[in-house]
């Protein structure tokens, strides 16, 4: 069983890739969230700073002057791979890898390699992690979060602001939210993020976004009917008019033959107690009529 | 991408893997000269990018070089499956003792590649998954430890194997996976690995890469570049050279979304209130005014596009960003459409007023906003 | 710290690469001492069998049938390392490496794995381990054996036999000899081994056999001098006449630059307590000296 | 195998490691026409497989292609640190405002590859560890992860550069990395690597491949096969054609022993008698009859050779087998010179009974039979 690590008030992390245009810009709106950004890593750009962060060459040079736990990754894919096995070096944890468009081959040694040592990698390709009013190590909107009782997994990022925004402006407002990436293959599924979600106390309710592709959602009914997640459960899948072979965006978000279609998904969930949504705006509807 | 079977039959012989004698026609001619070079019974295989070929009349036998070329005249040009026939495969006909399969491919929920094989050859492995699922044989592969011999020389023992025949398939596994691994593979398969008298043989070929390691195969698109684009529509071509995401549907409301889950949320929207999308189209992260402009200037040139619906929730995008390329395109536009924008976030306020003062209303929501344009263009 | 395996009369062994000339010699050499061979491998000749012990295409379906714990290795070098990764994937320890001539890059590879495993490689390029009247795992003639009170551990094959023998005649005999291996990159050194010794209560004391190249001699010499070994030890260095540069038949005996030279090991065992011959034949004559 | 600089710095070349504009000359002419192309100053380097050459004089400088011609003909057909220059290697001179040293070599106490990097370049590695060893800095690569981007920065850092130099840096050491393993280095180095106006070079270029690895490396052995004879004497590349193994030395009594161990052991217990070998040869394992004959023959052709002292522990060695080889030598020998054989174990009995049939003595003990030898020839 995977051990996985979040974020919250006491969470310090270097952004890895802190000198290129997203890697300052969202460093910024992190630190204005309140995220402890303490340090950013750009090799051969040692001694600059950005909004204030001191920069280093290596992550190594980072923790020598700082108390880092986590990072969070915005180098371009070819890279990416590398400022991974940098962070799990220096034994980081969680490592949010934000940068999409890394091959698939490149995150299957990635995520063995974190799995060997029991960090926690969240993404690629994902907006990252938020403790709502705590700490927020991602790319997501501030605003569209409130602090509260909702727990949110999910495999897609704007949709999750949609979604958010909807539990939000209804009262319930959200604990924690993890993107786990639009790719096909990334750290956390979403048995992994159940696990964790169980065990919080702060949350009473978790959403699952789902999309088309693989079979991960089927994975978490199954998972969910044999008692492994026992508090109540909402999901919305996206992709129902997708056609099978056509990538809809995501590398992940593909049908391949007769599998992973959201027909599929709806219907084992379903079948696992949870409550499908049909649009967006039905979730904090149906999350309202759980919790009450 | 996926290659076309001579392109990936290339790349099989680059690593050792055995493939009958042959080469790829686009004229008949050619194809008789071809089958004049072999100086057997050849097949003449349409060369397209989907599967199920066979049973659509895809390959034909020829036994004489003027065979092959009336087999290719009969191919050539025509569609298959929807696709337009554009070269053929001239190979020697295999004697088949019987028809095996090995595939490599990436398994999303062991996060690793998985090893296939089955004695079921010549069928799709989703047929033999439905019907005998207990004959095909997985064997997730470690990304650390890599497939070793022993582990290869296992899955071939379990379809029934033994011997020398057991050393061979075990041998060819044992390539098709450095090939998986070396040239990105999302899939890589053997189907069906022929057995002939003079060994084993691949019969067909499969080679999907990996869209996302492309960068690391730029000899492969100059080598292969054109067919990658031969199972794409032809406005899908159009939108891959302007470098938007897009896919084409059948329906007639045009859709623009930001982020791939909330544009798949979008069109099921629409198509919850009675809509028809006429495609995806994401913007992505942080669409600059000109991507948008590009993106609605496509649609509208899209004639089956009744009405457009663009759904945005500014994070990175800015709403004002989205704002000005709306308009921007109706300034450059000849025809200009009917347009519903849901449009909340980053810079809303600033958006909101550009819009209006375009005469552009914008909505909060996107069920409403899809309930508008599906009554604009008056339901189905 | 690594933990070793050796063998004893309990040990089960299966021979990898059993059909070929090397492993059908040595395979009727050993089961004639007494060793328990079980089974035999060669992919493609499985059903076969060799001196009446059944042969397998995978060590797999040989454990399938028989109960195995370790394994010694006769395929040629090319294939050796493929073999290896068979038996650890079979968890067989130890691990017993015949084969000469295995690639520097291969022998790293696999003895990395197998330290990550806790598993004892002896070899590659080594005559193999003997607990004297038990179990012979290897290719050293069993003539030159009593069971006795010395351990032996050598870099060298023929030396070894030259050295026991003189030990045997004396009246002393051996408990266990292994033989480290002949190339750059063993398994084992001979801190490993003294470690598994100074805990061995049938061992009263240990010859070191060592040759130039490396500096293995001079790293057992601090591990004895910072009290890692305590009981009596002898040691005998074979390459004085060697010249810089030139490989000595063992592609491991080679002096380079300043480092390696029998000169500076010899030092540095006696400086460390050990008694140090000048010919094979006193060696045997400072144990008697020394136990008595 | 060491491979001659030019050769390394083909390969380097390979790698994308940067080398100084240059090629290989066997005569003067050449050495003129390559200094031409250049254009600029060049260095003229003897290509020999040993350390040192800078201080004894086997590099030249030349300003015009005159004087390199001329710097050619001084250096070929000499003997630069004892082996005989064969060829040079005409290179662009290079700007040098400082020397580096980097380098990855097989670590037999980690049982791994260690990079090494040094700011005091130019000079042998040896020399820094023994002066200054501080200055070394060390990384020990494991296996199964391999040399990092950020561990090579990290390197480079400690031995003093920053911004864009250690990306650069940092870079040739991963490259120098991927070399090493690819190519199955022993030992691979830049020394120095020279820090110019226009970046970092690799001034000289050393590699040493794995031997025991040459069977994944025929390529190398067709492209550079020659040259690895060099550092041999004329002895050892015709015992290296029958397939012995040997190393020569300079005394008189020729040493043939079966095992590495052993036969060291033979060498010196010779000269513990006061002897002096005339070689090492090692028999190996299960010698048959006429690769003793072989290596007996051998030793009877070499002029210092005064006496043979042929010591043998059967093991999977047969004494019968090395005395029918023995007997086979001198039967073939034009001249017979005296022999001690030791020889114990498997069928020793069938073999002493045949070499004293032939009127060989024959002894047990290995001391016994160093110091007979010696006293054979009258000792030193």
């Amino acid at each position: 069983m995977r051990m996985v690590r979040f974020v919250d008030a006491e969470t310090r992390a270097v952004v890895q890739g802190i000198t290129g245009r997203q890697g300052r810009f969202h460093t910024r709106l992190m630190l204005e969230y309140g995220t402890k950004i303490v340090a950013g890593v750009t090799p051969g750009k040692g001694g600059e700073t950005v909004e204030g962060v001191p920069v280093y060459d290596t992550v190594a040079e980072a923790l020598d002057r700082h108390q880092v736990d986590a990072s969070i990754i915005f180098v371009p894919a070819p890279y990416a791979p590398d400022a991974v096995y940098e962070a799990l070096d220096a034994e980081l944890n969680p490592i949010v890898v934000i940068t999409e468009g890394i091959p698939l081959r490149d995150e299957m040694e990635m995520v063995a390699r974190a799995m060997r040592r029991g960090i926690t990698i969240v993404g690629p390709n994902t907006p990252g992690v938020i403790k709502v009013g705590e700490c927020k190590l991602g790319i997501m909107p501030a605003r569209v979060f409130t602090r509260g009782r909702v727990g949110v997994i999910s495999r897609s990022g704007t949709l999750t602001y949609e979604i958010a925004d909807h539990i939000s402006r209804i009262g319930l407002g959200e604990s924690t939210c993890v993107g786990l990436g639009g790719d096909p293959i990334t750290g956390l599924d979403f048995i992994d993020a159940l696990r964790w979600f169980e065990e919080d106390p702060e949350t009473e309710a978790v959403v699952l976004i789902g999309e088309i592709g693989g079979d991960a959602e089927e994975r978490a009914a199954d998972f969910i009917a044999e008692g492994g997640f026992t508090k109540p459960a909402v999901a919305y899948i996206a992709g129902r008019t997708a056609k099978p072979g056509k990538r809809m965006g995501h590398a992940g978000a593909i049908i391949q033959g007769s599998r992973g279609t959201a027909q599929s998904k709806m219907e084992a969930l379903e079948a696992a107690g949870v409550s499908v949504a049909e649009r967006p705006s039905d979730v904090a509807r149906l999350l309202k009529a759980l919790l009450g | 991408m996926r290659l076309l079977e001579w392109e990936a039959k290339s790349v099989f012989r680059d690593y050792g893997i055995p493939v009958p004698e042959g080469r790829v026609a686009s004229t008949p001619g050619e194809a008789r000269i071809i089958a004049e070079e072999i100086d057997r019974p050849v097949a003449v295989k349409a060369q397209i990018p989907v599967g199920g070929r066979g049973k659509a009349g895809g390959i034909l036998f020829a036994e004489t070089p003027e065979e092959a070329e009336e087999a290719a005249g009969r191919l050539l040009g025509s569609r298959v499956r929807g696709v337009e026939v554009k070269e053929v495969l001239v190979e020697r006909r295999l004697a088949l003792e019987g028809e095996l399969y090995l595939g490599v491919a990436v398994d999303r929920g062991s996060r690793a590649y998985t090893a296939l094989a089955t004695s079921e050859g010549g069928v799709e492995i989703e047929e033999v998954a439905a019907r005998t699922p207990e004959r095909i044989i997985r064997l997730t592969i470690d990304p650390l430890e890599g497939l070793r011999p022993h582990h290869a020389r296992w899955l071939v023992k379990q379809i029934g194997l033994v011997g020398r025949r057991m050393l061979e398939a075990a041998d060819i596994l044992l390539r098709l996976y450095r090939l998986a691994v070396e040239m990105d593979a999302e899939l890589t398969e053997i189907n069906p690995l022929a057995l002939t008298p003079e060994g084993l043989t691949a019969a067909d070929a499969r080679l999907n890469v990996d869209d996302n390691a492309l960068f690391r195969h730029r000899d492969l698109l100059e080598r292969f570049g054109g067919s990658e684009l031969l199972g794409l529509t032809q406005r899908e071509r159009e939108a891959r050279r302007l470098g938007l995401t897009y896919v084409e549907l059948d329906g007639e409301i045009g859709v623009i979304g930001n982020g791939a889950g909330l544009t798949m949320a979008t069109l099921d929207t629409v198509q919850l209130y009675g809509g028809r999308p006429a495609n995806f189209l994401d913007l992505g992260g942080g669409a600059p005014a000109d991507r948008v402009e590009a993106a609605v200037s496509f649609l509208l040139t899209d004639p089956k596009v009744e009405a457009l619906f663009i759904n945005i929730l500014g994070g990175i995008t800015r709403c004002d960003d989205v704002a000005r390329g709306i308009i921007a395109a109706r300034e450059r536009a000849g025809a200009w459409k009917p347009v519903v924008v849901r449009m909340i976030g980053t810079r809303e306020e600033e958006g909101r007023r550009l819009l209006e003062e375009a005469g552009i209303h914008c909505l909060d929501s996107m069920e409403e906003a899809a309930e508008r344009v599906v009554s604009l263009i008056g339901g189905r």
